[in-house]
């Protein structure tokens, strides 16, 4: 069985193996032993509400019960900025008209933006090779807003993600190289290494401050911008179907697009419904496709956990889980859980889920 | 000989063919209208004749002619106020230091900031002359010559005196600064900006330009070099003007990236050097060159001459420099050795 | 009967009544013969399809049938800055935060934008006073939406309505008294007149070019920011009831927000179904209260008309349309329709309307 | 008798209690805490050495003592590059120009740019005197003896030399501008923000400072009245550094928007006019007063002296004045007359 799960310290050195797989795309999780022990430590505290609850890390692992090995992670932010000062370009229009001489010119500008600061963020996703496939991303993702979901005062009511920026074999960005080449010295995987381990009072310093305007820039760095990197696609188009939008903001270095959405928009939020669990003895059947599985997520904070099932469990007002998956889930009969499809438009009644206060 | 004198309404035929042969490249010099060059000329009537209104908004036109054939030959100008009661456009250079205490970074980043600080500063323009002029001391007498002016009518001037130089632009007729800046936001090759410039009131100005700084090292690799980099036609006149005491400031022009220089006016060495003297008449035609002006608002003259003795109070010159100026022993006049 | 319908020439006296009674809130109406007539030229251009789409401004009358007066207007400008530029402030968050003295503040800050070039606004609603009440001002407004949903392709997926910010009983505003008056020679009625006429080359001779920092404003400047006049309250309401929310630009002179969506989440859109037109000798029940009303509107571009008629009318797949009302809705037998509730959540089944292409 | 020399090690004690009672309002003038105090001594130890390193970031600072007492009555400084290696912040005055053609109306709008234009200037700094000193020769000689030390080490300084005069601050520790601007993003009172600019690094005033220019029109009405003002206090060394060819340009400080005055290096009257002399001895102790500095490096001292007698490269000055500045006749001074 594949269960989503807080992510504890036994999960280190897995977590740092994917780390170090993924390579230097993915700054918001260095391959640091100690900095991601300090994430582990965070998210520990996060989700025991040790911490305040603008400062949590909200880190899930999936474990594959049969190892007990963690072979995916994915994250919320409670909030970003406040710790550090949280940069992003705003992709804004400038507009220059003479009438007199009939001119009428529109310059592309960026403009530093400091705007998503206190907003929650999802992040952090990874997969292991050997797992990728078979709906675990989307469970890995999407378990995430279920979680959301029943914890709203802990967030803001917009979410927002970063998607990785265009980059060529060699890490090289185009928009690094006609801009932010120009005012840090250094490469852009050194900056983005910087940036990701959450020292960012050289970009204070260093950032140009004044609009830059693209009629500027040559054409293969403005021509990044808004773009996301061809192995980020797929993740893009999941988060386009759950409802989230470009919202003109862009990584400062390498030009990827945020995307945001509010929680009432999200697509599995607003298909969410609630069941009552029974158990049932009938072992689940293994190979069933996507398309026709559901997530199934208990709805504690502490011991939160999230798995998929065949929705033939699914009945009018119940679900069926098998003994095994209850324990794991940490439910039992007559517990709630919550559903939501697996995949776009996956098959589920419209039927809003109102979570009993 | 030369002499230079206002301009009038009876040039407007030769400077007309004189500007459409002499400023096919810098149509901002001089307008190629005849409409538009009339009214100029008109503007400089009234600004000699010293109808300034309150805020000194004169603008003056001077010409070279040949005493002997009556040619016209050069033109230059000065408005008294930079801009004409509009603002005055240049891009300031600034550099800000981007650095970092904690990585040992340190940068110095330039950047050009809109600037209007010129304004109402008295500016030298519109000096045109025929090419093979260039570098001689007529070319000398028509610079000169308005530095003259100003001396004799320094309270119709500002404390600062400034000239914009022609920047880099290559013999195809592009211009590296404004291809890389400008023509961006204008939409408009370089020839018609300019002549925009002229023409139109500063509205378009405004209205297109860029409203925040520029960080120069986003600007191409040439306008980078062209930035503060007069044109090389422009040699002979730049080392005159320095020798009058003008350097180059943080002021460049925001269409072609020429430096703007800039003197304190009563610095300059034709105001501060020229003297006040009674003329007399000299039967020698020989001596030192003088630079030599006499009368007020229209009636101003200037030339050169030789000066054949120098009196404490009076200068003997030939009788046919008192022609050329239009005066008489006893006259006022007003000189410096060339 | 009341009836929308285009905008025509006939209508100028009615017009520059009702601009003069609204008085000085209304710049993009300003009561001036020679310019409402303009606009009436346009709008004819617009609807018969005789200018470039981008171009075009859609201008709605209500009409009273029984006297053929225009008692209201509403409209919708296909695309703005197009012919002159358009402003606003982005209200934006500025971050400077110091790790080491732990010091961080927050500066809300107004950076100038022209975000909104070359997006749909709905604008210029005017009703007259005696017709207020009864949901004519919903008619007026929500017509509109049906109208951008049959014929998308003449506007920008996203929509926007600028909402008139606070003022005194004097007309005063604290943001233009803190802000504008500094760099605008003139009262604040006679920079919104003059933009308001379409001159706006004024405004970027005169607007300060660099962000605006708003601690440096006193704080009745900085209340205001984003606040709408009490009167303007209810078109608010009744535009966040369509899906319509603050988009964090504001008014450049007012502090006025600028609500957006996109064509895609209005409310009347979603809400809007199709049904076959029967016509009926019974005559229409006269006192039908608001919420049980539905708008309904022909298919025509060129002779656009709309009107409300009660649930009642409303059957399966049909709707039973009295004579009168058939020839008023120049419509017959057969027709399509669409229909929308006239108030929110009204009574309609949920059942997107897909128009036949 | 009065004289200026190197501060040394043996210092810090009245010093740090010199500072403690006079440099309370402005704290970044001289560290009150020992272990700074000594970290900067000892660099200006190390800088009257001659251990620069490349880049001339050399901090001197002399003392104010007393011949007979050995009290110490007061400290001035050198930074031989302003900012030391890190940008030095000003913001600089500009204007611009709000026109519209069509409507008539011209508004000149101004606004503050941060610049680190005088980054790597020389920075006269650090100027505290004891109250009953302040207006008199002593003050005097403190603050000109910076100059003809860099007269005498003209390669360690650089080709402009400035000076931050303190602004406006009210007798209740307010201070209109940083109330009116730099209060608002640094969120401290102005006390705290003066004492970290002068003893941490100046990455919190990148992190902290607005990025974009501020507009004028925007302050207060009393910050706009100080911007660009020196305190009232600072009337008597305004009045001797103008003497000396310093003027106010357009930069002015970030916290308290006092002035930031400017001078060519060569320029200053002390620097221009002082000449080298050889020392000789003379009975008399009468004679014009003289400010005369001997002595390289660490062995720099300077003081007033009456001059008996000028000859053409030598001068004769009192014994004691020898002693004062360790010199013996024959020993090459440095000076000009009071």
């Amino acid at each position: 069985m594949l269960l989503i799960r807080p992510l504890v310290d036994r999960d280190l050195d897995a977590l740092y193996a994917m780390a170090e797989q993924a390579g230097k795309g993915l700054t918001s999780l260095p391959a640091d032993r100690g900095l991601l022990q300090q994430k582990i430590d965070l998210a520990g505290n996060s989700f025991n509400q040790r911490c305040a609850p603008e400062a949590a890390l909200y880190l899930f692992a999936l474990e594959d019960t049969a190892t007990g090995q963690a072979v995916g992670i994915s994250g919320i932010q409670a909030r970003v900025g406040r710790d550090e000062v949280f940069y992003n370009y705003r992709l804004s229009v400038t507009v220059n008209a003479s009438r007199e001489l009939g001119v009428h010119v529109r310059t592309p500008t960026l403009q530093l933006s400091n705007d998503m600061t206190d907003v929650s963020e999802i992040c952090s996703l990874l997969l292991a090779d050997t797992y990728k496939g078979g709906g675990n991303g989307l469970l890995l993702s999407r378990c995430r807003f279920l979680f959301l979901d029943d914890f709203r005062e802990q967030f803001s009511e917009k979410i927002f993600a970063e998607m990785r920026g265009v980059s060529d074999t060699e890490g090289n960005n185009p928009l690094w190289d006609a801009l932010g080449s120009k005012f840090f010295d250094m490469a852009f995987s050194e900056a983005d290494r910087l940036s990701g381990m959450g020292n960012k009072s050289f970009i204070a310093e260093l950032m140009p401050k004044y609009p830059i305007y693209l009629s500027m820039l040559p054409s293969s760095a403005r021509s990044v911008i808004g773009c996301v990197h061809a192995n980020t696609a797929p993740a893009l188009n999941m988060l386009q179907a759950e409802g989230f939008n470009f919202n003109g903001l862009v990584d400062i270095f390498d030009g990827g697009p945020v995307v945001e959405t509010f929680i009432d928009n999200i697509r599995t939020v607003r298909e969410t419904v609630g069941r009552t669990v029974t158990i049932t003895d009938t072992p689940v059947a293994a190979d069933v496709p996507v398309t026709e599985r559901v997530i199934v997520a208990n709805r504690s904070m502490q011991h939160f956990r999230a798995t998929t099932l065949p929705l033939t469990c699914v009945n009018a007002d119940t679900i069926e889980l098998p003994q095994d998956v209850a324990a794991a889930l940490q439910v039992q009969a007559g517990d709630t859980v919550r559903l939501a499809p697996l995949k776009d438009s996956g098959p589920l009644p419209r039927q809003s889920f109102k979570a009993p206060q | 000989m030369w002499l230079v004198r206002p301009v009038t309404a009876e040039d407007i035929e030769p400077i007309l063919t004189f500007a459409e042969t002499h400023t096919r490249a810098l149509p901002s010099t001089l307008p190629h209208e005849r409409e538009a060059l009339a009214g100029r000329i008109k503007e400089s009537c009234a600004a000699f004749a010293g109808e300034h209104g309150a805020k000194h908004l004169a603008r003056f036109l001077f010409v070279l002619e040949h005493v002997d054939s009556h040619e016209i030959k050069g033109v230059a100008g000065i408005d008294a106020r930079a801009g004409n009661g509009q603002p005055f456009y240049n891009y300031r250079r600034d550099e800000l230091i981007h650095a970092s205490h904690e990585l040992g970074i340190s940068r110095r980043v330039e950047a050009l900031y809109p600037s209007h600080s010129l304004t109402d500063c008295t500016l030298l323009c519109a000096l045109v002359i025929v090419e093979e002029l260039r570098g001689t001391q007529a070319f000398e007498l028509l610079s000169r010559a308005r530095l003259l002016f100003i001396a004799g009518h320094r309270e119709w001037f500002a404390a600062r005196t400034v000239v914009e130089l022609q920047g880099i632009q290559h013999s195809d007729g592009s211009v590296p600064f404004w291809d890389s800046l400008g023509r961006h936001f204008f939409n408009m090759d370089f020839a018609t900006a300019d002549r925009h410039s002229a023409q139109l009131s500063k509205t378009f100005i405004a209205e297109l330009m860029p409203p925040n700084p520029i960080y120069v090292t986003l600007l191409s690799e040439a306008a980078q070099q062209a930035l503060g980099v007069a044109h090389p036609a422009t040699a002979g006149n730049l080392q005159l003007l320095q020798r009058e005491g003008f350097g180059a400031g943080p002021y460049v022009d925001i269409f072609d990236g020429g430096p703007v220089l800039e003197a304190r006016t009563d610095s300059l060495h034709s105001v501060a050097v020229s003297r006040r003297k009674i003329l007399r008449g000299s039967a020698d035609a020989d001596g030192p060159l003088w630079l030599l002006a006499a009368g007020e608002g229209s009636h101003f003259r200037c030339t050169l001459t030789p000066v054949g003795e120098m009196l404490d109070a009076a200068l003997k010159v030939p009788i046919d420099t008192w022609r050329r100026l239009g005066g008489d022993t006893g006259d006022s006049v007003r000189g410096l050795p060339l």
